[in-house]
């Protein structure tokens, strides 16, 4: 994979039309112990989309991604992927259903070389990309590939916890913040790798505060506020936006 | 109130097998044997566990002599919580009947007028043994002696019985205590040449040991093997195979005699077949002589007007032979040299020992002519 | 972002009342104590409460887990035991040879288990607490499996004849509270603050310019010397000083007495130590096999009470308050 | 028979072959220490418990179903794993988000349940196990009478410490376990059945003490308090070789056996304590351990 | 470009140099992740450490802080050389930093989180013996720097209640507190919010008046806004060094690390 063939320009997706969401939240709440984080929270991802949640510090973009993901345990609501409900299949199971998550915190293992974590994950689909493309698109990693995961630098634990998923053949990735303290080349190198995974009928579900970063990727964008989805809108309707964007998330 | 008498034991720990249920079962049954009434109360044994801790031990013998009546103190393994409860029946004038505790410096510089050590102190046991085999014509010793005070005071008493009967020591090699691995030590006393390679240290150190000797083939090669201190249930514990042809010193066997089978019966029958050690029997013997003493002696509150009773008393019963109370606490009688039998000359599950001699009390115990005790005469 | 100025909201640290009742209470249940339990009972108690407090100076305060305590419990028994009986000093200064020679053991121990932090940190302890017992063990004036035993607990300042129950029961009693007070002030002082922020995130500590070992160090002393105390308090109390106290499981029951009461509160090291101890002695004539009745309580503890009695009781009220 | 041939050499290298094989326990107890502590971070206090129980349990099959010694060193380790893995799954499982010392804790608890139970049962004097037929005697090995139980210690410990390591080192599942010991969620979302694969790894940790148990019982008593005595030494080695490495605890093991076993000969005085010295000094000189990796 | 009129460019007048290093290099085993970099950072003026992931900036950062031993190379902080120090005494000497994840005593409410910091220049963490009344002189310190991170009002919370950005706005307000002379702050605005990067930026720019300021970030506007020098670093070494408009404009910059991100702000 080199930059020019990624340019390709985006898979325009039906909403709305005939085909189903390849993910369907509606009404899904969380808890983290006492504390209602999530107060029902409505979605989609149609399949080969790359959609958007926006939202200030704290309103609960993460605990989506966690939540859909089964990662929180104290849930309620209707996750389906693919048409099947995933509220009751267990965690270790929804990475096989075909679902890759990149946490915000990086989840990079202190104790496995860059190698092995980004080997760990299990292929659970074909169509994933090798290690060789891996390491083509971010170099850094290949040089440092033999020394512990956690010695990388921070932007370096960045990419690697992308690039662990990409392997992995998933059809739906939750990004959790994918730029932050990344450079500006890494940030735009991973704007391609996005557009390359459309390109793939890969659909991403992303939660990013780099708003300029994700106005030029996505397709759809939900607005999120104190645990629900407030907004959405698609990326031509952007401009429209921008004013009422700009109170909403202090751009 | 009925008076009480007080087990104090183990129940949790390492000494359970040794002393433990079995003590308490004994001091019931003289209790019953004697009638179950003292100068006309009731009599209540009662049991305390002191899980090896000094502290528990003499709290709780503090605690029933005070509020419980309790006349006498019963047993005690571990020698720091007897030590420890002798300072306490000693201040209140209480009886102290111990049985399994076997330090020597219980009736030597701490010894009390209220205590009758009854059953065997460490002195007697590695002097019966070292002096008998002497005398049987093993006259070169090698010693694997247990690092610390205990080690060194049985290897020097046996030494002096070694010594005294003609033979001499011709090595020793010390071990910390609870050494799971005795090899080198073994390959030690191997190479020494020695006639004896006699084991002061006790139960969990000398069993292992004793696997140990067996698996470099010391007694094949006509070394003797001889345990300074063991009990029934060591032997039981690792086997006959291993154990075979051991020689040791014992104040008890059950089956010596028909007194002893009769009472030995008795007992296994509560005790669900288990073999009396030599410690239950002493700790009913105790009991029993203890009862008469008080009832002759009109009362049972001071423990030194008891002992002094049973001083002038016969106290000889199928435990006791040739037996009496020294006035450092001593209870003087016969012991016995046995040999452990070989897997083929036994006929039972308990048939372990075949006794070789008769130790004179007089022999078996330190003499009082160089005793600490302050209470003796000189 | 606040507009408000500093100054209206500079709220000075609340004086609590709740500490000061709390020692007046205990000073109070310690003078009516004796009417009612056994003197020697209750003096036993009052060791082992200044044991497991000083060991929670250290765990709760410092999250540093020892296992090793019963060195400098069971250290300064054997050298105040001593000191007693082959020295024959007055007992002020046998309890005091025994905590510098807490102190000492607690300098050379904390020494080399403060370089590592954690689970590290409690086997370092144990095996150095081990080596120690070893000593204890081989050392001719420690008399082996019997013991110190047999010595007069002498005259306090050549005045006050301790062998007096009621004597020794208030010295008792006044040197545990006064100790107590002092571990709440150390641990309520500047220099407590210093170790909860080296528990709660020691680079950052460091980066602050504070010299982490050294208060390690320093708190890891102090809880020896503490301990030591204690020791030497029950050294003195029950006139010997065996192996028993040097054994790692000594070492076990303080973190079980901690750990039931409620680790790092004030009142949890009292409950605690009140708890264990009464439960020996219950267990010791009620024919349950003690062993597993405390390896059993032990795991109850961490699965389901985590906070000990103390520390569920204070998060039922601090929940009540919402 | 049983002297010692061969003049010039003979008690040093008897001592450095026996000082091997109380290697051979060491190192099979504190790789399974390191195998629990590597991927579960829990310092299991009860693994002395767990060495007791497989002898106890060989002991149990030979006396209630009449299954010899090779039955045991396949079946008792097995038992022992599933005790292990029950408790796991029941209890152990709780404490994994929480500070490590709570592991160490009931751990502790369990430990002196198991031993308190086993003394209340069995009493203390212990059991006898026999060495199987076929490894009774001694052989001539030229410098020394080697009995042959004793080699096969040896060898038995070696096949299975190589083995762990091989699949431990050389697997996937070493860095799901390692992955997984920090952040088993992550794990468990990238697809891995970490539950399962922890309560096995326990498992087998126990099981490798149990394999100790086993091959121990025909040495030593079989008695509830043989592992107690044991544990602290094999923490030491642990230490030394630097807690989680599994190299580190295999070598360490061998090599701390054969450093007690010269100071038996030179000074037997300090054979008891020296593992804790050389502990002391290696971590003096370098914290983490000698293979450790400093954290 | 630069909001401060009064800095004076690096080699007009006679800026004081608080630390500098020279030659400072780092290797990991073969891996050398900092090579001979020299560094200059002036009293009153902002020094961006901008690069690459991966480049060696918190590496640097951990080498002045004496976090790491430097595998070559000379530290001279206030004229005296540092390079041999341990990072409890360089930090007592008045170089303080902060950390790329944020560092806060999670468990301790805001005000005593500042306090742990304003306990040490006021020698007061050695006293076992006095009351924690005692600190309570330094509350008004500790509020007003609280107050200039917009903490104020939560003085009584504990840290860990926090949302990210406002943990890193303490962990500034406890930096501060040390009053250092140096200070060194990596990634400060990482995962922080829009209208929070604002006012931060801005309060590290007052800050830096009193000291000497080092930054790691990624965020050009913020670098552009309020750096006064910038080092660019790569792969270990200096690429690139000047204010802004020379470093930006700079192809080899633009091409290892801007990328075509465009600097119209
Ligand atoms: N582990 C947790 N325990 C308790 N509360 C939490 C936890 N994690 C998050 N929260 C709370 O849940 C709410 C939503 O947090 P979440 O992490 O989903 O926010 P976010 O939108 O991802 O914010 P950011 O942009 O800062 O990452 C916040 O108020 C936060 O304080
Ligand atoms: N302790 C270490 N052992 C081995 N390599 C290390 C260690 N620390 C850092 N490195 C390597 O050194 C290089 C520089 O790392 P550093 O953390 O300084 O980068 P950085 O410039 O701060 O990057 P970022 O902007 O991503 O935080 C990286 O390639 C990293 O992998
Ligand atoms: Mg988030
Ligand atoms: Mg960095």
């Amino acid at each position: 994979m080199t930059a020019t063939d990624t340019l390709t320009a985006p898979a325009t997706v039906a909403r709305g039309g005939g085909a189903a969401p390849q993910l369907k939240v509606r009404k899904l709440e969380a808890w983290y112990g006492e504390s209602h984080a999530l107060h029902g929270v409505d979605l989609d991802v149609y399949p080969g989309e790359t959609v958007t949640l926006l939202g200030r510090n704290g309103v609960g973009k993460t605990t989506t991604l966690r939540a859909i993901m089964g990662i929180i345990r104290k849930r309620k609501g209707e996750v389906e992927f693919e048409q099947k409900s995933i509220m009751r299949v267990p965690l270790h199971r929804i990475a096989h259903a075909g679902l890759g998550f990149v946490p915000e915190e990086r989840g990079i293992f202190a104790s496995l070389t860059v190698e092995e974590n980004l080997t760990l994950p299990p292929v659970v689909a074909k169509g994933g990309m090798s290690i060789e493309k891996i390491y083509e698109i971010f170099p850094n990693l290949f040089e440092r590939r033999g020394s512990p995961g956690t010695k990388l630098s921070g932007g370096e634990q960045q990419m690697l916890a992308i690039a662990r998923i990409l392997r992995t053949g998933v059809r739906l990735i939750l990004l959790d913040e994918p730029t932050e303290g990344l450079a500006p080349v890494i940030v735009e190198r991973i704007g391609e790798v996005l557009k390359v995974l459309k390109t793939h009928g890969v659909s991403v579900l992303l939660v990013e505060q780099n708003f300029r970063f994700a106005s030029r990727i996505a397709d759809h964008f939900y607005v999120m506020d104190h645990g629900q989805v407030i907004d959405s809108f698609t990326v031509s309707e952007l401009p429209a936006r921008t004013e009422a964007l700009n109170t909403a998330l202090g751009v | 109130e009925p008076y009480r008498i007080g087990v104090l034991t183990d129940m949790s720990g390492m000494n359970y097998d040794l002393s433990g249920q079995g003590s308490v079962v004994a001091a019931q049954m003289a209790v019953e044997d004697f009638g179950g009434k003292l100068l006309g109360e009731g009599i209540e044994v009662i049991v305390g566990d002191h899980q090896n801790k000094p502290d528990i031990g003499s709290t709780l013998a503090r605690t029933w002599i005070d509020e419980q009546n309790v006349v006498a103190v019963v047993d005690v393994p571990t020698s720091s919580v007897a030590m420890a409860v002798q300072e306490i029946t000693r201040q209140k004038d209480t009886a102290f009947l111990i049985s399994t505790a076997g330090s020597s410096a219980l009736t030597a510089e701490a010894c009390s007028a209220s205590t009758a050590q009854w059953t065997w102190d460490t002195y007697a046991l590695a002097n019966g043994t070292g002096r008998a085999l002497t005398q049987g014509g093993a006259k070169k010793w090698y010693f694997i002696t247990v690092d610390y005070t205990f080690g060194h005071a049985l290897e020097a008493d046996t030494t002096q019985a070694v010594t005294a009967a003609g033979g001499e020591v011709i090595g020793s090699v010390r071990h910390p205590r609870e050494t799971t691995d005795f090899s080198s030590y073994i390959l030690q006393a191997q190479a020494s040449g020695a006639d004896v390679i006699a084991l002061a240290n006790s139960s969990g150190d000398t069993m292992t040991a004793l696997k140990q000797m067996q698996e470099f083939g010391i007694t094949e090669a006509g070394q003797k093997v001889a345990g300074m201190l063991l009990f029934l249930t060591d032997v039981q514990g690792v086997g006959l195979d291993i154990a075979q042809d051991l020689t040791l010193t014992t104040a008890f066997y059950w089956d010596m005699d028909d007194a002893t089978r009769e009472w030995s019966a008795r007992y296994s029958e509560r005790m669900g077949g288990k073999k009396p050690t030599m410690v239950h029997a002493g700790v009913y013997s105790s009991v029993m002589n203890y009862l008469k003493a008080a009832e002759a002696a009109g009362q049972a509150k001071s423990g030194s007007k008891v002992m002094e009773a049973m001083r002038g008393m016969d106290i000889n019963d199928f435990f006791n032979r040739n037996a009496y109370l020294r006035e450092d606490g001593r209870v003087v009688h016969d012991m016995f040299l046995v040999r452990v039998k070989k897997p083929s000359e036994s006929t039972s599950e308990g048939d372990l020992y075949e006794v070789l001699a008769t130790i004179p009390g007089k022999e078996a115990f330190a003499s009082l002519e160089n005793s600490t005790c302050p209470l003796v005469k000189k | 972002m606040s507009a408000k100025h500093a100054d209206t909201i500079v709220m000075p640290t609340r004086k609590s009342p709740v500490p000061a009742l709390t020692f007046a209470a205990l000073i109070l249940v310690l003078a009516i104590l004796p009417a009612f339990f056994y003197p020697i009972f209750v003096m036993k108690l009052l060791c082992f409460v200044l044991f497991a407090a000083a060991f929670n100076l250290l765990l709760g305060y410092t999250g540093l887990l020892s296992f090793g305590h019963a060195a400098f419990f069971g250290g300064a028994a054997y050298v105040t035991a001593h000191a007693l009986k082959v020295w024959q000093v007055t007992p002020e200064f046998a309890i005091l040879a025994g905590v510098a020679a807490a102190i000492v053991l607690g300098l050379i121990i904390g020494a080399v288990a403060i370089r590592r932090q954690g689970i590290y940190f409690a086997m370092i302890t144990l095996a150095m607490a081990q080596m120690f017992y070893f000593f204890c063990l081989q050392a001719p004036f420690t008399n082996g499996e019997d013991g110190i035993q047999g010595f007069s607990r002498g005259h306090l300042f050549g005045i006050i004849d301790l062998n007096e129950t009621m004597n020794l029961y208030y010295f008792i009693a006044a040197v545990t509270v006064l100790s107590l007070v002092l571990i709440w002030r150390i641990v309520n002082s500047p220099f407590g603050q210093i170790l909860r922020a080296i528990r709660e995130n020691e680079p950052r500590t460091i980066s602050l310019g504070y010299s982490v070992q050294r208060f390690k160090l320093a708190a890891f002393v102090m809880s020896a010397g503490l301990t030591g105390l204690a020791g030497a308090l029950k050294a003195l109390l029950f006139q010997f000083a065996t192996l028993a106290d040097v054994a790692w499981q000594m070492s076990g029951e303080v973190i079980l007495m901690t750990l039931i009461g409620g680790i790092g509160t004030l009142a949890g090291p009292v409950v605690g130590a009140g708890i264990l101890i009464g439960m020996q002695n219950f267990l010791a004539t009620s024919g349950l096999p003690v062993t597993m009745v405390l390896g059993g309580t032990f795991m109850v503890c961490v699965l389901l009470f985590r906070r000990g009695v103390v520390g569920e009781i204070l998060n039922l009220l601090e929940r009540r308050r919402g | 028979m049983t002297t010692i041939f061969g003049v010039a050499l003979p008690v040093l290298t008897g001592q450095l072959l026996i000082g091997l094989i109380n290697g051979s326990f060491y190192a099979l107890l504190s790789l399974g220490l390191a195998v629990i502590f590597g991927l579960l971070r829990i310092v299991n206090f009860a693994h002395g418990a767990f060495y007791m129980l497989g002898a106890f349990a060989a002991w149990m099959l030979l006396n209630f179903a009449g299954i010899g010694y090779w039955g045991a060193l396949f079946l008792a380790p097995l038992i022992v794993a599933v005790v292990g893995m029950v408790i796991e799954r029941t209890m152990l499982r709780a404490l994994y988000g929480l500070d490590h010392l709570y592991g160490l804790l009931f751990t502790f608890g369990l430990a002196l349940l198991l031993e308190g139970g086993f003394r209340h049962y069995f009493g203390t004097s212990g059991q006898p196990f026999a060495a199987p037929e076929a490894l009774r005697g001694a052989t001539n090995i030229g410098f020394m009478m080697l009995p042959n139980y004793r080699g096969w210690v040896v060898v038995a410990s070696l096949v299975v410490c190589l083995g762990t390591w091989a699949i431990i080192e050389k697997t996937k599942i070493g860095a799901y376990l390692r992955a997984a010991t920090e952040n088993s969620t992550l794990v468990q979302a990238f697809g891995v059945n970490v539950p399962l694969l922890l309560t096995l790894t326990y498992g087998f940790g126990c099981a490798l003490a149990g394999v100790a148990g086993v091959l121990a019982a025909p040495l030593f008593q079989v008695s509830p308090l043989m592992g107690s005595n044991l544990i602290i030494i094999v923490f030491a080695v642990v230490v030394i070789g630097g807690m989680g490495s599994i190299l580190g605890a295999i070598v360490t093991g061998y090599m701390l056996g054969i450093v007690e076993g010269l100071c038996k000969v030179f000074y037997p005085e300090a054979a008891n304590i020296v593992v804790f010295v050389i502990m002391a000094i290696v971590l003096l000189l370098r914290p983490a351990g000698l293979f450790g990796k400093d954290s | 470009m630069t909001n401060n009129p009064a800095a004076a460019p690096a080699d007009a007048g006679a800026p004081r140099a608080v630390l500098s290093a020279r030659g400072l290099t780092k290797r990991f085993g073969p891996f050398t992740a900092v090579n001979n970099v020299d560094l200059d950072v002036c009293h009153g003026r902002i020094h961006a450490l901008i690069g690459p992931n991966g480049a060696g900036k918190s590496t640097v950062f951990n080498l002045l802080t004496k976090f790491l031993k430097p595998t070559e190379g000379r530290i001279v902080l206030d004229g005296t050389d540092i390079t041999a120090m341990d990072p409890a005494s360089v930090a007592r000497m008045g170089m303080v930093r902060s950390f790329q994840i944020s560092a806060t005593f999670g468990d301790m409410t805001l005000l005593d989180n500042v306090r742990v910091a304003l306990q040490r220049p006021n020698n007061m963490s050695r006293q076992f013996w006095r009351s924690l009344i005692s600190l309570d002189r330094l509350n008004r310190q500790a509020m007003e720097l609280l107050d200039r991170v917009g903490l104020a009002d939560m003085a009584q919370l504990r840290a860990n209640n926090l949302s990210y950005g406002r943990k890193r706005a303490l962990e500034i307000a406890t930096t501060l507190a040390l009053e250092p002379r140096v200070l060194l702050l990596d990634e400060p605005l990482a995962g922080m919010g829009q209208e929070d990067v604002e006012h931060m930026a801005k309060l590290i720019k007052t800050v830096s008046r009193d000291c000497a300021l080092v930054m790691v970030e990624h965020n050009l506007k913020v670098v552009g806004d309020i750096g006064d020098d910038i080092t660019v670093l790569q792969r270990g070494e200096i690429l690139a060094r000047g204010d802004y408009a020379t470093v930006s404009a700079d192809p080899r910059v633009r091409e290892a690390y801007m990328g075509s991100e465009d600097d119209s702000h």
